[in-house]
C-alpha cells in the first residue's frame, strides 16, 4: 500500500525533493516556534518565512543539480545538529530528544506492522522490559549505565523473539490482541511483592541523570545562548539536555539509516511479500515463519534503543510509565498517520507523537473552558488525517511530489476555473472569517500562516488540493499522471 | 509410453493426496525430463494445481515420492524448493501488489541473494555490490519480457497480461532449472496465445530450462510440449506425446464430459 | 464450596457484562471485518445520552445545548397520550416501563449514531488497509471520550436499572436481580445475533458483504447499506450493552468502558471474534477464571494470569475457542 | 460515480468549511502567545488591599506574636530568585489529569481557577495578579516529567501548586529539588511530601496517617474480630494498607489482603473472598466506582460487615453511587463534605453555585481549601515575592498556628523540619436517612501522635 518514489534507475531514494523539504521545515518551524511562545513571536515569524523562502529557493535551484538523497540526508542532518541552538528553552530539546526516542519505537514498529503487516499493540512492554533492566542493573547493582544498556537492550531482543512466536499462529486481529495482552500482563507483573525489591514497585526506579563529561559540559555552557539562558543553572541544564539529546539523535540517526538500508535490502523486500502473499513468498524462497520472527526480534532491538534512550532521557521508570496507550498505542496510530512502510512516515509520526500534543494542548488552553476537549481534537486529527490522507502524512506528500510541477500549475489553474462561484464565495468568506479572528487574537501569526501559503503556492495549495479533490471526485487529475502514482 | 533416455529431471510417484477424504490425486506418476517442454492438462478440478502444490511443496501428499534431479523433494522444505531449482508462476495470481515490478523480480532472486540482517542494515559494501548485481539480473530479464516500460510501476495498477508476465519474469530471475507454469494463457486472446508459445519455446532454450506447463489451452500445450500428461478425477489416465494423447479413449472420454470447459475457456 | 459458588455466580456476572461487549464487537467484526476499538466509548456516549433522557430536567437531553446548566426552570415532564414519558425520579430510579421507554428511545439513537459514524467516519477508510479503519475507531474512541468528559463532566452519575429488588437466592449463591436480567438479556441477544448472521436473509448479504465486497455488489447486494447497517446494529447492541452495564457497575463515567472494552476484547478473542456463542462463553470464562484466580491464587495475578491463559489459548486455537478456522488458500 | 450524485459531505460547501475550521484554530493558537501580552490586568496598578481579596482570614494574622511581626518584617529583605514574578502579575503552573482514567480530579483546577479568578477580580495579591497555567498530564508520569519540565524550563513559573498524584510527583521530585523551584501543596496523599528539602511542601494527611487513623479507630471499639484489607494495588493502596495494619497493631486478626487494578471494573470477587474468610470488618482504600459496587454487591449478598474506608471514597457522592449501601460506613476524614449542613461548609458551596458550579463536590472543596493555602502563602510574602521569601514565609510566618483554613478543623502547621501541612484526621460515618456525615466521632487524631 506504500508509494516510494523511483527513479530511472531504479534506486529508492530517500526523501525529500523540495516540495517536501519545504513542508517539512514549515512544519517543524511552525510547531517550534508556535510552542515556544516567546517574548518576541514577530522576529520568529518573520524568521520561520526566511527560512521557508530559503529552503524553498535554495530547494528549487538544487532539485535538477542533485537529484540524489546524501545533500538532502547532510541538510537534515545539519539541522538535527544545531537543533539545542534552535529552540527557545531547554523544554524544547528535551521533547526534541524524545522525538529521536519515540522515532526508535515506531521504526521498530514499522519494520513488524508496517513492512511485515504483522500488528503488534506489545511494543509498550518491550520499551519496559528494556528501561527497567537498565534501571535495576545501574541503581540496583551499580552497572556502568552503557554496560546495562548493553544487556537491556539484547535481553529485549531476546524477548521480541518470544513475542514474535504467536505470530507463527496468529493472523491479524487475534495477533493484535495477543500482544496487547501481553502489554496488559507487564505493569503488574513489576508490581508484584516477588519483584519489588528490584522493581520498585509502584514507586518505580529513579535514576541521576547522565550528565556530559566535563569538557564537553563547559564547551556547551560557553556556547549556550546567551539570551534563553541567563543563570547558571539553565546553562548546565542546556549542557545536559543537549548532551542527552546527542546521544538520542545519534541513536535516532543510527535507527533510521539502518530502517532505510533494511527497507530496502533483501530483507525489506521479503517482508514486505510476507505481508503481500505469504504463499508466493514460500514460492519465491522465503522462509515465512523464520521472517515473520526475526521482523519481531529487529523491531524489538529497535524497542530496545528506544528504552535505553528512554531511561536516558526521562530517568525515572514505574510501571504507570508503560501504560497502553501512551507506549503500545499511539506510536502504533502516529505510525500510521506518518505513512506504514515508509522511511520517512516513522519520523513525522514520532514529530506528531511528541508534538501534536502539545500544539493541541496550546490550543485547547487558548480556547479556554474547552481544554477538556483535547481529546476529541486529537480524535479528529487522527479521523483526518486516516480518512483523506490514507496512505499516511508522508504518503501524501510523495503522492503530490510524484507530480510533475509544470503540470500541477496547470492543473490548479483549471482546477480552479471549474469551481462553482458558490466555492469561491464560501472560500472568500472563510478567509474573512479567518482574518477577522486573526483580528481580535493576533496578526504576526496570520502573516506568517498566509506567507506560507503564498510562498509555495503549488506545492501547498495541490497538498490541500488533494484534500479537496477527496472532497470533489468530480475534478480527475489527468490520466497519465494517474497511472504515474497510483 | 516413452522413457527418457537420461534419467528424468522431476520424477513423480504415486503421488497421492486426500482433502478431509476427497482424494484429490490418487497415485500419479510422471516423468518430466530434462529441458522438456511437459504439458499437464485435464479438466477442472483434475488435481492440476494440486499437483503444482504438492511438487513446490505447499502440500504435502499423503504418499509417494517426488524426485527433483535425484533429490527426494519431499525432505525439503517449501521455501528451500526455489534453491534447489523449481520455480512457478500461480494461476490466478498471486505478486505483491504494493512493490513495484522491479521489487517483485527482486524477490524472485531472495534465494540467490545472501546479505544477513545486520550487514544489510549497515549496507556493507559487500552488501551494495550483491544487490547491483541482482539488480542487474533483474533488469535484463525485464528487459527480455518486454516489461521495462514498466519497471517501477506498482503491480496492483497493472493490467492482467502484464502482472502475469510480471509472474514469469520473477519466476525466471530465481536461476530455476524447472518452471512450473499455472496456466499462462489465462486471459489472454488468440493472437496473444500463439506468441505466448513461441516465448515460451524461446524461454526454454535461452534460459535452459525444463518447463511444466498446465493449460486449459489445448493447442498452445499441443503446439509446444513435448509429452503431455493427463490427469481426471485425481489420476492419471494417459502420458505420452501430444499426437498420443490425442488419440487415447479415455481422454476423449474425460473431455467430453467437460466440453464446455476445454480449449476456448478462458 | 460455598466460597466457590459465589465466585463462580459473581464472576458470571461481570463476565456477562463483559460478554454482552463482547457480542458488539464481534457483530462489528462479521458485519465489515474491523476491528472497533470505539465500541465501548461509543456504549458509553450513548448511555449517558439515555442517562440525560431519564433526567427530571428535560431539556438536558438535547445534546450540547447546555439550556440545562442555566436555565433550571424549563423543567418538564413531557406526556404522550397520557403516559408520562419520564417515569420516576432522580433518587427512586426509574419504573420499569419507563426504563423500557428510555432504553427504546437511546437505542434508536444509538442505531442512527452508529450508521452516521460509519457514513461519515468510517466509509472514507474503507478497502484501504485494515489498519487505517482500525485508526478511525481510535479516533472515534479519543473523541467520544473527550466529548463525554467535556458534556458530563468526570463525575460518575448514578444509572437506573430495570431490576432493583433483592438478590435472588438459589441456595448455594445468591445473584442480584439485575446480573440475572443482565445474563439474559446476553443470551437472548446472543441467539439474536446468532440467527440473524444465520438464518437471515438481511445478515446472510451483511456477511458477504463483508467477506467478499466486490462479489457481494456484482450479485446485488448494496454493500454500503451493509456496512451501515452492520455498525448500526452494532451500535445498538453496544447500546443495551452498556445500560446494562453502568448500573451495575454503580454507576456511568466517561472512563467506564475502557477496562470492560480490554476485558471485552480479551473475551472476543478467546471466544473467537466471528462467533457470538464464542462473545457471551467467552466473557463468562475471564469473569470467572478472574474471580477464581483472586480466590485461589492471589488478587495479584489476576490480570496476569487471564491475560497469560488468553495467549495461551490463542497458541492452541489460533482462532478462538468457537472460532471458524482459518482457511489457507493457495 | 456522476458528479451530480454527491453525497453532501463531499461538496464545495464542505471543501469550505473544512478548510475553515483548519485555518481557524491553527490562527487560534497562532496568535495565542500575543494573547498573553495583552491581558495584563489594568486595575491591578490601582489597588493595593491585598485584605480586601483575603477576606476574614487575615484578620487573625495581623494579631500575631511580636516574634511572628520581626519574622514578618525578615521577609521584606530576603533577596532571591524572582522567575515569574513581575509588579502585576506572578505566574504559578501546576499540573493535573484533565484526560485519562483520572480526569475525575479535574475539578480540583476548576475549583481554584474559580477562587483565584475572584481574588483577581479583587486586585488580586499584594497587587500582582494571579495566572495559573495548568498542563494535562493524564497521571501518567512520563507526561508529568515533560508537562513540568515545560512549565519550569518554558513558561517559567514561579512555582508549582497542588500538583496532583503520586507516581508523577515522584517522577519530577528529583527534578524540581535540583531546579530548586518550589512545589507548594502537593495533592497526592504519600507519606514522603513531609522532608523532602525545603521547596517541596505537601498539603493534605498522608495515607499512612489515614490508616493508621481507621486502624486505631478499630482497634478500640472492634477488639478481636476478624478483619481483611482490599486495597488498590498502587503507593495510595499500600500505603494505607500499610498504615492501617500499625493502627490495629494486634487488637484484630487479619484475615486477609487483597489488592485489585486501577482499571478493574469490579473488586467484588475480591471482597467476596474476604468476607467468606471471616473477616467482619473491611478496611478499603479504593476509588469511588469500585467501592460503591463493593458496597452494593455486599449487601445484595445478604452479608453485613463493618467497613472502614479512606477519605478518597468518602463523600456524598459515593454515598448517592452506592444507592443507599454505604449506611453507617466508617471513614477517615480532614475536610468536610458538601453535603455538611454546618453553615460555613454550605457558604463555600454556595460560593461554587454562584459561580456556574451546578453540584459541587468534595473535590471543589477540596481547591477551595488549597486555594486559601497558596493565598495566604503569597499574602504573607506580600510585595517582596522571591522564591527564598517565599520559602521562609512558608516556614516561619504563615503557618505558625494562628491562621487556619475555612474549612479546616485545626491551624495549618508548617515547620522547617515537617513541611506537610494537614496533619490531622477524624473518623466519619456515613448516615444515609440524613445525608451526612456523622464527624468527628472520638478525637481528631493528630497524625504526630499516630508516627511513633
Amino acid at each position: 500500500m506504500h508509494q516510494t518514489a523511483h527513479y530511472r534507475d531504479g534506486v529508492e531514494r530517500f526523501v525529500p525533493s523540495p516540495s517536501e523539504a519545504v513542508l517539512l521545515a514549515a512544519l517543524v518551524l511552525f510547531c517550534w516556534k508556535l510552542y515556544g511562545g516567546t517574548e518576541n513571536d514577530a522576529v520568529a515569524g518573520l524568521s520561520s518565512v526566511v527560512v521557508v523562502v530559503v529552503a524553498w529557493v535554495v530547494g528549487v535551484s538544487l532539485r535538477a543539480a542533485l537529484n540524489d538523497m546524501r545533500w538532502w540526508l547532510l541538510l537534515g542532518f545539519l539541522v538535527a545538529l544545531i537543533v539545542p541552538w534552535l529552540g527557545a528553552n531547554t523544554f524544547q530539546v528535551g521533547v526534541m530528544s524524545q522525538v529521536c526516542v519515540f522515532a526508535l519505537l515506531i521504526f521498530g514498529l514499522n519494520v513488524v506492522t508496517g513492512y511485515t503487516g504483522q500488528i503488534s499493540l506489545g511494543h509498550g512492554a518491550l520499551v519496559g522490559i528494556s528501561a527497567y533492566i537498565i534501571a535495576i542493573l545501574s541503581s540496583n547493582y551499580g552497572w556502568n549505565v552503557f554496560a546495562a544498556m548493553t544487556v537491556g537492550i539484547s535481553v529485549t531482543t531476546a524477548f521480541g523473539f518470544v513475542l514474535g512466536i504467536p505470530a507463527l499462529r496468529l493472523a491479524g486481529p487475534y495477533l493484535a490482541i495477543a500482544t496487547l495482552a501481553a502489554a496488559l500482563i507487564f505493569p503488574p507483573l513489576l508490581k508484584l511483592d516477588t519483584f519489588e525489591d528490584y522493581t520498585g514497585g509502584i514507586q518505580g526506579l529513579h535514576e541521576t541523570r547522565l550528565s556530559p563529561p566535563g569538557p564537553i559540559e563547559s564547551f556547551l555552557k560557553e556556547h549556550a545562548p546567551s539570551d534563553a539562558y541567563q543563570n547558571d543553572f539553565q546553562r548546565r541544564k542546556f549542557a545536559e539536555e543537549s548532551y542527552l539529546y546527542y546521544i538520542s539523535l545519534a541513536a535516532g540517526v543510527v535507527g533510521l539509516v539502518t530502517l532505510w538500508n533494511l527497507g530496502r535490502s533483501r530483507f525489506g523486500r521479503a517482508f514486505v511479500a510476507v505481508r503481500d502473499s505469504e504463499v508466493a513468498a514460500t514460492s519465491m524462497g522465503i522462509n515465512v515463519p523464520l521472517y515473520k520472527v526475526t521482523a519481531f526480534g529487529i523491531s524489538a532491538l529497535y524497542a530496545g534503543f528506544a528504552g535505553a534512550a528512554f531511561f536516558l532521557v526521562i530517568a525515572f521508570v514505574a510501571p504507570e510509565s508503560f501504560d497502553l496507550v501512551n507506549l503500545s498505542i499511539n506510536p502504533l496510530a502516529y505510525l500510521v498517520i506518518g505513512g506504514l512502510a515508509t522511511t520517512g512516515g516513522p519520523v513525522v509520526g514520532a514529530f506528531g507523537y511528541m508534538w501534536v500534543p502539545r500544539v493541541i494542548n496550546k490550543i485547547a488552553t487558548v480556547s479556554g473552558d474547552f481544554d477538556k476537549l483535547q481529546g476529541a481534537m486529537t480524535g479528529l486529527l487522527l479521523i483526518v488525517v486516516m480518512t483523506r490522507l490514507p496512505q499516511g502524512v508522508w504518503g501524501g506528500v510523495r503522492r503530490v511530489n510524484a507530480l510533475s510541477w509544470q503540470r500541477l500549475a496547470g492543473d490548479s489553474w483549471a482546477w480552479a476555473f471549474q469551481r462553482s462561484p458558490l466555492f469561491w464565495a464560501g472560500l472568500a468568506l472563510a478567509a474573512v472569517v479567518v482574518v477577522l479572528i486573526a483580528q481580535f487574537i493576533g496578526t504576526v501569526w496570520a502573516v506568517f500562516a498566509l506567507a506560507l501559503l503564498i510562498v509555495a503556492p503549488h506545492d501547498v495549495w495541490s497538498g490541500a488540493g488533494d484534500v479537496l479533490r477527496r472532497l470533489n471526485p468530480g475534478w480527475k487529475r489527468n490520466a497519465s499522471i494517474q497511472a504515474d502514482v497510483t | 509410453m516413452t522413457v527418457a533416455p537420461a534419467p528424468a529431471l522431476l520424477q513423480v510417484r504415486d503421488v497421492t493426496i486426500t482433502f478431509g477424504g476427497l482424494v484429490a490425486l490418487d497415485s500419479v506418476s510422471f516423468d518430466v525430463g530434462s529441458g522438456e517442454i511437459v504439458g499437464l492438462i485435464g479438466p477442472n478440478g483434475a488435481g492440476k494445481t494440486t499437483m503444482f502444490n504438492c511438487v513446490t511443496r505447499l502440500y504435502r501428499p499423503d504418499r509417494g515420492s517426488i524426485t527433483f534431479d535425484g533429490r527426494d523433494l519431499l525432505r525439503v522444505p517449501a521455501h528451500r524448493v526455489a534453491a534447489c531449482g523449481i520455480t512457478r508462476t500461480f494461476q490466478n495470481l498471486a505478486l505483491f501488489p504494493s512493490l513495484t515490478v522491479l521489487d517483485n523480480v527482486l524477490v524472485g532472486q531472495h534465494h540467490l541473494l545472501h546479505a544477513d540482517a545486520v550487514s544489510s542494515s549497515l549496507r556493507l559494501p559487500t552488501v551494495v555490490s550483491e544487490e547491483r548485481a541482482a539488480r542487474a539480473e533483474a533488469c535484463e530479464i525485464i528487459n527480455y519480457l518486454d516489461l521495462d516500460a514498466y519497471r517501477n510501476t506498482y503491480v496492483r495498477s497493472l493490467p492482467y497480461g502484464v502482472q502475469k508476465r510480471v509472474e514469469t519474469a520473477r519466476a525466471l530471475v530465481g536461476r530455476p532449472r524447472l518452471l512450473l507454469l499455472d496456466e499462462p494463457a489465462g486471459g489472454l486472446n488468440h493472437e496473444e496465445v500463439t506468441r505466448l508459445g513461441e516465448q515460451i519455446r524461446a524461454i526454454r532454450d535461452r534460459f535452459a530450462l525444463t518447463v511444466l506447463l498446465v493449460e486449459h489451452h489445448m493447442s498452445l500445450v499441443m503446439a509446444i510440449s513435448d509429452h503431455v500428461a493427463v490427469l481426471d478425477f485425481g489420476r492419471r489416465i494417459a502420458v505420452g506425446t501430444p499426437a498420443e494423447v490425442q488419440r487415447n479413449p479415455a481422454v476423449v472420454e474425460a473431455y467430453l464430459g467437460g466440453q464446455d470447459e476445454d480449449g476456448t475457456h478462458a | 464450596m460455598e466460597t466457590f459458588f459465589a465466585q463462580l455466580a459473581n464472576g458470571a456476572s461481570t463476565g456477562a457484562l463483559y460478554g454482552l461487549l463482547a457480542l458488539a464487537l464481534v457483530f462489528i467484526f462479521r458485519a465489515t471485518d474491523v476491528v472497533n476499538f470505539a465500541q465501548g466509548e461509543m456504549a458509553m456516549f450513548s448511555t449517558y445520552l439515555g442517562w440525560s433522557i431519564s433526567r427530571p430536567l428535560s431539556l438536558s437531553w438535547i445534546p450540547f445545548l447546555g439550556v440545562d446548566r442555566h436555565l433550571n426552570l424549563l423543567t418538564w415532564r413531557p406526556e404522550v397520550f397520557g403516559l408520562p414519558l419520564y417515569l420516576g425520579s432522580e433518587n427512586d430510579g426509574l419504573t420499569r416501563l419507563g426504563y423500557l421507554v428510555v432504553l427504546v428511545v437511546t437505542v434508536a439513537i444509538a442505531f442512527v449514531m452508529g450508521a452516521l459514524i460509519e457514513r461519515l467516519l468510517i466509509r472514507p477508510s474503507e478497502g484501504k488497509n485494515l489498519l487505517n479503519a482500525v485508526i478511525v475507531t481510535l479516533g472515534i474512541f479519543a473523541f467520544l471520550n473527550s466529548l463525554a468528559n467535556f458534556r458530563y463532566g468526570p463525575v460518575p452519575q448514578t444509572y437506573p436499572a430495570p431490576f432493583r429488588g433483592d438478590a435472588v437466592d438459589f441456595g448455594l449463591f445468591k445473584m442480584s436481580q439485575h446480573s440475572l436480567f443482565a445474563l439474559v438479556v446476553a443470551a437472548v441477544l446472543m441467539i439474536a445475533v446468532y440467527v440473524f448472521f444465520q438464518r437471515t436473509k438481511l445478515g446472510l448479504g451483511v456477511r458477504a458483504a463483508a467477506l467478499n465486497p466486490s462479489a457481494s455488489q456484482l450479485m446485488g447486494i448494496n454493500t454500503g447499506r451493509m456496512l451501515t447497517l452492520g455498525w448500526a446494529l452494532a451500535a445498538a447492541i453496544g447500546c443495551v450493552a452498556g445500560m446494562l452495564i453502568a448500573p451495575a457497575l454503580s454507576g456511568i463515567s466517561p472512563n467506564l468502558m475502557f477496562g470492560i472494552l480490554l476485558y471485552g476484547f480479551a473475551a472476543a478473542v478467546l471466544g473467537g471474534l466471528d462467533s457470538a456463542l464464542g462473545a457471551v462463553v467467552g466473557g463468562i470464562a475471564v469473569g470467572v477464571g478472574q474471580s477464581m484466580v483472586v480466590q485461589y491464587v492471589g488478587s495479584q495475578w489476576s490480570d496476569i494470569i487471564a491475560f497469560g491463559l488468553i495467549i495461551a489459548i490463542l497458541m492452541v486455537r489460533p482462532t478462538g475457542l468457537f472460532g471458524a478456522p482459518a482457511v489457507k488458500k493457495v | 460515480m456522476s458528479r451530480d450524485r454527491k453525497p453532501w459531505y463531499r461538496t464545495p460547501w464542505m471543501a469550505a468549511l473544512f478548510l475553515a475550521a483548519f485555518a481557524l484554530p491553527v490562527l487560534a493558537v497562532a496568535c495565542g502567545d500575543d494573547d498573553d501580552n495583552t491581558t495584563t490586568p489594568t486595575k491591578a496598578a490601582t489597588t493595593s488591599a491585598a485584605t480586601t481579596a483575603t477576606g476574614s482570614a487575615t484578620g487573625s494574622a495581623s494579631a500575631s506574636a511580636s516574634a511572628t511581626t520581626d519574622a514578618k518584617a525578615q521577609i521584606d529583605t530576603i533577596k532571591g530568585d524572582t522567575t515569574g514574578v513581575t509588579d502585576k502579575e506572578v505566574k504559578i503552573g501546576s499540573y493535573v489529569a484533565k484526560t485519562g482514567p483520572a480526569s475525575i480530579y479535574d475539578d480540583i483546577e476548576k475549583g481554584w481557577n474559580i477562587y483565584f479568578d475572584e481574588v483577581n477580580k479583587k486586585g488580586g495579591i499584594a497587587g500582582r495578579q494571579i495566572k495559573f497555567i495548568v498542563d494535562d498530564d493524564g497521571y501518567n508520569p512520563v507526561n508529568t516529567v515533560n508537562v513540568v519540565k515545560k512549565l519550569v524550563e518554558q513558561d517559567q513559573v514561579f512555582t508549582l501548586f497542588n500538583g496532583l498524584g503520586t507516581p508523577g510527583g515522584n517522577a519530577v521530585l528529583p527534578y524540581l529539588k535540583d531546579a530548586k523551584v518550589p512545589s507548594l501543596f502537593i495533592a497526592s496523599g504519600d507519606a514522603k511530601w513531609g522532608d523532602q528539602g525545603s521547596t517541596i511542601i505537601g498539603l493534605q494527611p498522608d495515607y499512612v496517617t489515614e490508616g493508621t487513623t481507621l486502624g486505631k479507630y478499630m482497634a478500640q471499639n472492634y477488639k478481636g474480630k476478624k478483619y481483611g484489607i482490599l486495597f488498590q494495588n498502587d503507593d495510595f493502596g499500600k500505603e494505607g494498607r500499610d498504615g492501617l495494619k500499625k493502627g490495629v497493631g494486634g487488637a484484630l486478626t487479619l484475615v486477609d489482603e487483597e489488592t485489585y487494578e486501577a482499571n478493574a471494573p469490579d473488586i467484588n470477587a475480591q471482597a467476596t473472598k474476604l468476607i467468606n474468610a471471616g473477616a467482619e470488618v473491611l478496611g478499603v482504600f479504593a476509588t469511588p466506582t469500585q467501592f460503591a459496587g463493593a458496597l452494593k454487591y455486599v449487601k445484595a449478598q445478604g452479608k453485613s460487615v463493618v467497613w472502614f474506608s479512606s477519605a478518597v471514597t468518602a463523600s456524598s457522592s459515593t454515598a448517592k453511587l452506592a444507592e443507599g449501601a454505604m449506611d453507617g460506613v466508617f471513614s477517615a476524614g480532614y475536610l468536610p463534605d458538601p453535603s455538611d449542613p454546618d453553615p460555613i461548609v454550605q457558604k463555600v458551596v454556595q460560593f461554587f453555585k454562584d459561580h456556574g458550579v451546578a453540584n459541587p463536590n468534595s473535590f471543589h472543596l477540596y481547591s477551595y481549601m488549597a486555594a486559601e493555602h497558596l493565598e495566604r502563602l503569597l499574602t504573607v510574602v506580600g510585595k517582596n515575592l522571591n522564591r527564598e521569601s517565599l520559602i521562609y514565609a512558608l516556614d516561619n510566618v504563615a503557618f505558625q498556628g494562628d491562621w487556619k483554613s475555612t474549612l479546616l478543623r485545626q491551624p495549618s502547621i508548617v515547620t522547617k523540619s515537617d513541611h506537610k501541612v494537614i496533619e490531622y484526621e477524624w473518623i466519619q460515618k456515613w448516615d444515609e436517612k440524613a445525608g451526612k456525615f456523622q464527624y468527628p466521632i472520638g478525637d481528631i487524631i493528630n497524625s504526630e501522635t499516630t508516627k511513633r
